[in-house]
């Protein structure tokens, strides 16, 4: 039932028989998972390695070595930022409707396959300590006096990058001031403090992280009944001098089909918005979703940046 | 001359290591210059927008707190535990050490976590249990204080301050001390006039040191997050976007902020070891010390350790292990025990045996590189009579001012320039050799004042003898140093397994490090496993140290001398 | 008063041990300069090491004036510093941060004795001056010769007028003339301050000069006590004999020995010898005759009685400032050899080959039972 | 044939210069044993340091056998480990992390003058054995006492039998016995190895047993250079005549001088000194009468020409073995006092207070010229 083009990868990608996707740190069982369904979905054998790391620093490399002609050994990197590899070329332009047959709304520019989508600005709130009616419905309700030095959060500005592209600006910033100046929250530098803290019911309210994966363990944490829900995507990249190209083109149109999608959904809570019965989409229904669009992010991100971090460091 | 004389491969291996040195340095600078990670541009916009900010003098004010704070706790417990180990009968020597190894390997996190967990104003469990929670501070304790991270920062880098100080202390002549109690100088003023300043190389080396480590230490900034800025932090924020581009730029003009920080001390340090010739205290006229006698005080002394050990080694252990044992990370309660189960463990150990071998690879040949860099750059330092060589120390030192990761980026794009002629870029070899290269200043610190100490006379007596510099070098001078090298070698050996900024950014996914498999398993929620498999390499590298310690003899000398 | 009592002393080493003091008893009374003299290796400094609180006996008692300062029974066991003494160490001990004055000035400042403060510069320049290194005060020590620093050291310990004054060899490294000031110099200040001094040295003329009392020790034990000219001139044993100075001995056997005197038979003919206190040589026992090169009369007196002289042959000469010494050997035996050497004053010149009648004095003569050599003390 | 010539070394220490030698000029003959004598701190040490390329001399040149060593106007400059030479430090230098016999063997088996691997342990074995310290060789040698480490120090340089031997007091730390059997034994290994010798001493009894030449130091120069007997003897100056022993000086002034000889005149009459060779005493010159303690002859024979004599008053008595040492004052002066130590047989007694004529034989006397009292080289 595959398109023809995507058949012809198969032999292809034998051939090549192996795999290096550099994007999510996934545990050894994980990664076996990853490959077993990878796998059985084209009927191959290829060697498939998962690996993870700091996104950023990463890229940045692989568009230097791109520039000096040095492999990286990395065919596909699983990411929602490019933009360093983007302006050096290191990125194949791939058109994945059109030879692939892949849905329209995956296109990611002229080179990535949207795979999941992210959710850095929702709210999560600590069972144990509040319950359901108390927890705040907007994030407006974030303002309310009761959260005075109840929040955590994160020390960074993309939570309210996306925002600000669904409630404007000025009321993002306002908000942001707001929240600083008025609840006290306690601003740590990285998303798994963030995590621990809410779940230990120190800090009963957290911004910035989701729980999907944890609440499938039993923890006492929930992202509450909030209005709005902003996301912003992450998706395959083919590098340019990737070593198995065509291994790296199936596994991105894997990663996109139910297959793939129930493999993510499993080993990370990791999914499109619109794939069916997972983890967020389940909480998306009935909520305005707002994708932030790939562009937007590429043009706004120096300029927001900057302006978030300002008003953070302010309450530091 | 014209055969070839050995002495070059000590200076090829100074060098060698200098120039590593001198790339992760280069780094630094360079990116400071940059505004988009590639490098190909020059712009000093990153320090107008770091020295522009009001806030700095602040930050700056803070950052030296901290440095200064950390490193008087660190002084307060490893010049004492240096001191008991090395010079006196206590009776729990192998104890000690075995903790001091342990705590070593301990991830740095867990014990933020576990302080974080008691501490905390609002749900702290000491605050809960004197019913003092309170959400806006006036709690019983409140942990985010910039002075409980001094403190915590301090006891945990007390077993490398430690193992720094102890062939230090075992090269001092024990009739020093001697000389001084039987003139009717009460313990702790020989301790505090004799001891001590003999030892300054070796303190001061640490205090300088830890001062560079304690203020780009980020575990406990990060999970602690005292109210205010430090420089880590802008430095972190800086290479950690989650959304575009590390911003070398910043990164790299506070890292050179940090060296002009630590280039204070440093230089002060230079100075100071012109009168190196009053630190030769391993003489050609010596005679085995007899060990101190504790007598009424051993109590005392074992109460000052167990209070170390409980706070920087039970703590986190016993918060390890429960970790271990429940399925999503949370603080201990009653209500939690019926979550508990072995499956952590169970977990972990099935992923262990492929990282294990590879981080032993890594920590063996991390081991050979950073010992062979260090001993020659002592030696040029300590021996040659070249005017430059303080200098070159002085840069040996500034390294561990720069961040991890951006030590790591230099060492790839050196990499990736250096591909055509050797590919190491991608290789553990690569990762080995950045890991030396941070440690090299651990190590040229514990060495270089093991060798200030050793009188030159024994050097000359083998000239005199006719032995030429390099048997002088095989022959006298490297068995003397055997200590210090023993003691540097177990460090490197800890932190290279232990040490994650690295292999993560470095490392190629075809050969997985146990600290990044912890690291994996916590990024996805699998804390127990995380736990459980650094429980495995907290009693993995314990035992290495011990029978490392067991096969070279160093064991400190026990209680050989009274009956 | 130190009394000593028992006092034994071990090294281990690995699974041998090493028995450095083998139940020494010992009293030094108040303000007496108390010298141990011993070959290299027989535990002096093991023995001043103990006394300090350096070592941990394996046995026995020690108290100065009646205060128990170790007590290996009931485990007392006093720490250095708050012993009333001081010490001179044998590698010096200079602390080598420390300039000349302040090496001195630290435990007067910092320790448990210490006088008054602004009494302190006085007593360090005074010291300083007896010394002769007044003019080093500020320099470092590291920059200092041997024998400089081997003054730093004694003027530590001396500037602290302890109790008792611990000293091991002291004033090995010093120039004779040096030396011999200070001896005196030393001597008469220890007797004005009425210190308790426990002296070692391997000087023999330094210690006959210098002690009230000597104790010769060999092998970790103490082989006699005794004041300086009991010691030189009646030594319990050929090991004592020939310690505090070089001394002719010619075996022999006692023909008969009462109170303090033996006829001794030697191949030269029958002599007299004079026995040490508390040394009894029962008849026919194997002894040797001493006698000291100075002692024999080169050439005998005209008038001397026969039976005390010996005709010899002259074989060796040698040179030593003062004194000349002849090598000796004695002429027409039938049986075996008798060599001897003696020092005579410079002007005395024998030809080399000649023959010459000297004479032993009974009363500079003596009789020792011969000791078995062991000079060092094996484990 | 090692020869030194202007030969000046300066420590420098922050802005101060020590000038440790000051143009040393030095001619050694190939076998002889060369003894340094001079007070402590003169610069003996530094002068061997020189020697062994351990110091880098500011002035001067340096051979051994027509090879330069090092010349400061060319600046050639051998280093140490290829200098055909040994030396025994004054503080030991031991390896701390070897054995005795490791020691002894490290330099024998990894140093450029290696005898064949075979011979090693005979070698370290044999040298040992001539030390007395066979029975320790596989001690560490941190576990030795002072003496059994000095002798360490020197096996280590007597194994190498370097064409060169420098010893910086070797001996200074052993007892008295060990010393003069030592003495003699390696001097006799010396000549028999033919090893030329420089040999730093500060006991002149050593000095002159086993010198063939001596040179006496002081601050930083050479005061005078001869055999043993000419330096005890025929003293150039008080400095030398006092250093190599105690000499009585009783000043006066020069009554006439001719060929050696001087009619000194002194408060106490008029009496006859020989001078050294080179010396010369102008007349009325202010000058010194010196006789060595054990030269003066007490009590003075009835026959003695009364030019020579002296009665004096006897002020103490001090025991020093086989000597006795008195201490004597010239009765009936009309101005000043002349104090004069004597050493005599043990046998001559002399009741204190009582007076006793003494002679001054002028064979025995010498006339030097006042030396400046700087027995230590300042800055
Ligand atoms: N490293 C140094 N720095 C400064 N001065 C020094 C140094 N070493 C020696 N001196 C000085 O140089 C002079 C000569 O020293 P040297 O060691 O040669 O004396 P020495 O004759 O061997 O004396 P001793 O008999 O006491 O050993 C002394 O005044 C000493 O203080
Ligand atoms: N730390 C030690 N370990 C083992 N044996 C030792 C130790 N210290 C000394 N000894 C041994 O104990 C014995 C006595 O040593 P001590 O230092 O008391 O001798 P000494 O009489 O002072 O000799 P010297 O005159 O040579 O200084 C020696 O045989 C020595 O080798
Ligand atoms: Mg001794
Ligand atoms: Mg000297």
């Amino acid at each position: 039932s595959l398109p023809p083009a995507v058949q012809a990868l198969i032999p292809q990608a034998e051939a090549e028989g192996e795999l290096q996707v550099f994007g999510a740190t996934l545990n050894p069982r994980q990664v076996r998972a990853f490959s077993q369904s990878f796998n059985d979905y084209y009927d191959m054998d290829i060697d498939l390695t998962m690996s993870g790391g700091l996104h950023s620093a990463k890229a940045s490399e692989v568009a230097l070595a791109h520039r000096a002609g040095v492999p990286t050994g990395i065919d596909v990197f699983w990411t929602g930022l490019i933009a360093a590899m983007a302006k050096t070329g290191a990125l194949m332009e791939i058109d994945w409707i059109n030879t692939y047959g892949a849905d329209p709304s995956l296109a990611m520019g002229p080179w990535g396959l949207r795979t999941h989508d992210g959710h850095q600005s929702m709210v999560t709130v600590n069972t144990g300590r509040i319950t359901a009616a108390e927890a705040p419905k907007t994030y407006f309700d974030l303002l309310d006096p009761k959260w005075r030095g109840r929040i955590v959060m994160p020390r960074s500005p993309y939570p309210w990058m996306a925002m600000s592209y669904a409630l404007g600006e000025q009321e993002t910033v306002d908000l942001l001031q707001t929240i600083i100046a008025k609840q006290e929250p306690k601003l740590l530098a990285r998303y798994a403090d963030i995590r621990a803290r809410v779940l230990s019911g120190e800090f009963p309210v957290a911004i910035g992280t989701d729980i999907f994966s944890l609440q499938k363990r039993g923890a006492p944490v929930v992202h509450p009944d909030i209005d709005l829900l902003v996301l912003s995507s992450s998706g395959a990249f083919v590098l340019e001098d990737a070593a198995h190209p065509a291994a790296a083109k199936l596994w991105a149109l894997w990663a996109v089909s139910p297959e793939g999608q129930a493999t993510l959904e499993e080993a990370r809570s990791y999914s499109l918005a619109e794939t069916p019965g997972t983890a967020l989409n389940t909480y998306a229904e009935g909520r305005r979703v707002v994708h932030v669009p790939f562009d937007w992010r590429l043009e706004n991100h120096d300029r927001l940046s900057e302006k978030f971090l300002t008003i953070l460091e302010s309450g530091s | 001359m014209s055969r070839l004389n050995p002495l070059w491969l000590v200076y090829s291996g100074a060098l060698i290591g200098l120039s590593f040195v001198l790339v992760s340095l280069a780094g630094n600078v360079v990116g400071s210059f940059t505004s988009d990670a590639q490098f190909n541009d020059f712009t000093t916009d990153a320090y107008v927008r770091l020295l522009t900010d009001p806030g700095l003098p602040a930050t700056l004010m803070r950052t030296l707190g901290l440095g200064f704070g950390s490193i008087a706790v660190t002084l307060t417990f490893a010049l004492p535990f240096a001191w008991l180990l090395a010079r006196t009968d206590f009776r729990w020597k192998t104890g000690l050490f075995t903790l001091l190894a342990a705590k070593l390997a301990i991830p740095g996190f867990i014990t933020a976590m576990a302080y974080v967990w008691l501490f905390n104003p609002s749900a702290g469990l000491v605050n809960a249990m004197l019913g003092q929670t309170n959400y806006t501070g006036e709690a019983a304790f409140d942990v985010y204080q910039i002075k409980w991270l001094c403190m915590l920062q301090g006891l945990v880098l007390v077993p490398g301050a430690a193992f720094m100080l102890i062939p230090a202390l075992r090269n001092l002549d024990g009739s020093l001390e001697e000389a001084a109690r039987t003139a009717g100088v009460p313990a702790w003023k020989t301790f505090r006039h004799i001891v001590l300043p003999l030892l300054a190389p070796g303190v001061m080396a640490v205090a300088v040191f830890y001062f560079v480590v304690a203020v780009e230490m980020f575990d406990f900034v990060a999970i602690i997050a005292p109210p205010g800025d430090v420089l880590v932090l802008t430095i972190y924020e800086a290479l950690n976007a989650v959304d575009g581009l590390p911003d070398y730029g910043l990164a790299g003009s506070a890292g050179v902020l940090l060296f002009v920080l630590s280039a204070g001390a440093i230089l002060f340090y230079v100075r100071f070891l012109r009168q190196a010739k009053k630190y030769a205290v391993l003489s050609g006229k010596r005679r085995d010390p007899g060990l101190v006698r504790l007598g009424k005080w051993h109590g005392a002394a074992s109460a000052f350790v167990w209070l170390w050990v409980f706070l920087t080694v039970g703590l986190p252990v016993i918060t390890l292990v429960w970790v271990a044992l429940v399925p999503f990370i949370q603080p201990p309660s009653v209500g939690a025990l019926d979550n508990v189960s072995l499956f952590g463990f169970l977990d972990g150990l099935s992923y262990l045996r492929e990282p294990l071998i590879n981080t032993g690879f890594v920590m063996a040949g991390t081991i050979i590189m950073a010992m062979t860099f260090a001993i020659c750059l002592t030696w040029v330092v300590t021996r040659s009579r070249s005017k430059i060589a303080p200098w070159a120390d002085a840069l040996v030192f500034l390294a561990p001012a720069v961040p991890a990761i951006v030590t790591a980026t230099a060492f790839q794009v050196m990499g990736i320039a250096v591909y055509q002629w050797l590919p190491l870029y991608g290789t553990l070899w690569l990762i080995m050799a950045a890991m030396g290269t941070r440690m090299l200043a651990y190590c040229t610190r514990t060495m270089n004042s093991a060798a200030l100490q050793i009188h030159p006379e024994l050097e000359e007596a083998a000239w005199v003898s006719g032995l030429s510099r390099w048997r002088t070098f095989r022959g006298v001078f490297l068995p003397l140093m055997a200590p210090a090298i023993f003691y540097a070698a177990l460090m490197v050996g800890m932190l290279a397994a232990r040490d994650l900024t690295l292999p993560l950014i470095m490392n190629s996914a075809g050969t997985p490090l146990v600290s990044v498999l912890i690291f994996d398993l916590q990024t996805n929620g699998e804390t127990a496993s995380a736990a459980a498999v650094a429980l495995y390499m907290i009693v993995v590298l314990v035992a290495l140290a011990l029978t490392a310690r067991k096969l070279t003899g160093m064991a400190e000398p026990g209680l050989e001398r009274t009956p | 008063m130190i009394s000593i009592r028992g006092l034994t002393a071990q090294y281990r080493m690995g699974k041998n041990t090493v028995t450095a003091l083998d139940g020494i008893d010992l009293e030094i009374g108040h303000g007496q300069v108390f010298v141990l003299l011993g070959p290299s290796g027989c535990g002096k400094t093991t023995l001043l090491r103990c006394l300090a609180g350096l070592e941990t006996p394996t046995a026995g008692h020690i108290e100065i004036d009646g205060e128990v300062l170790s007590d290996a029974n009931s485990g007392t066991f006093v720490p250095p510093e708050e012993r009333p003494l001081a010490m001179v160490f044998q590698s010096y001990a200079m602390w080598p941060h420390m300039s000349v004055f302040d090496n001195v000035a630290f435990p007067l400042k910092a320790g448990r004795r210490r006088p008054p403060v602004n009494e302190v510069p006085k007593r360090v320049n005074d010291v300083l001056d007896l010394l002769g290194i007044d003019h080093l005060a500020d320099r470092s020590v590291t920059t200092l010769s041997g024998g400089q620093q081997q003054r730093v050291g004694l003027a530590r310990a001396l500037a602290l007028q302890p109790r008792v004054l611990l000293m091991d060899e002291p004033l090995s490294n010093l120039d004779f003339r040096l030396q011999v000031e200070l001896r005196s110099q030393l001597r008469a200040l220890m007797h004005e301050l009425k210190l308790t001094t426990v002296h070692v040295t391997h000087n023999q003329a330094e210690a006959l000069e210098m002690g009230d009392r000597i104790a010769v020790m060999d092998a970790g034990h103490i082989v006699q006590i005794g004041g300086p000219e009991t010691i030189y001139h009646r030594p319990v044993d050929e090991h004592v004999a020939r310690f505090v100075g070089d001394m002719n001995m010619i075996p022999g056997s006692v023909v008969r020995w009462s109170d303090g005197t033996a006829q001794v038979k030697t191949e030269a003919g029958t002599f007299l010898g004079m026995t040490a206190e508390g040394v009894v040589l029962p008849d026919g026992a194997h002894c040797l005759l001493g006698i000291r090169p100075g002692d024999v009369v080169v050439p005998a007196p005209a008038d001397a009685d026969p039976n005390t002289c010996l005709v010899v042959t002259v074989t060796d000469r040698r040179f030593q400032g003062d004194r000349m010494v002849y090598g000796l050997k004695a002429s027409g035996l039938k049986t075996g050899t008798i060599t001897l050497d003696v020092s005579t004053h410079h002007s005395v010149r024998l030809g080399m080959g000649s023959e010459v009648r000297i004479q032993l004095p009974p009363d500079s003569t003596i009789a020792v039972k011969p000791a078995p050599d062991n000079r060092t003390h094996q484990t």
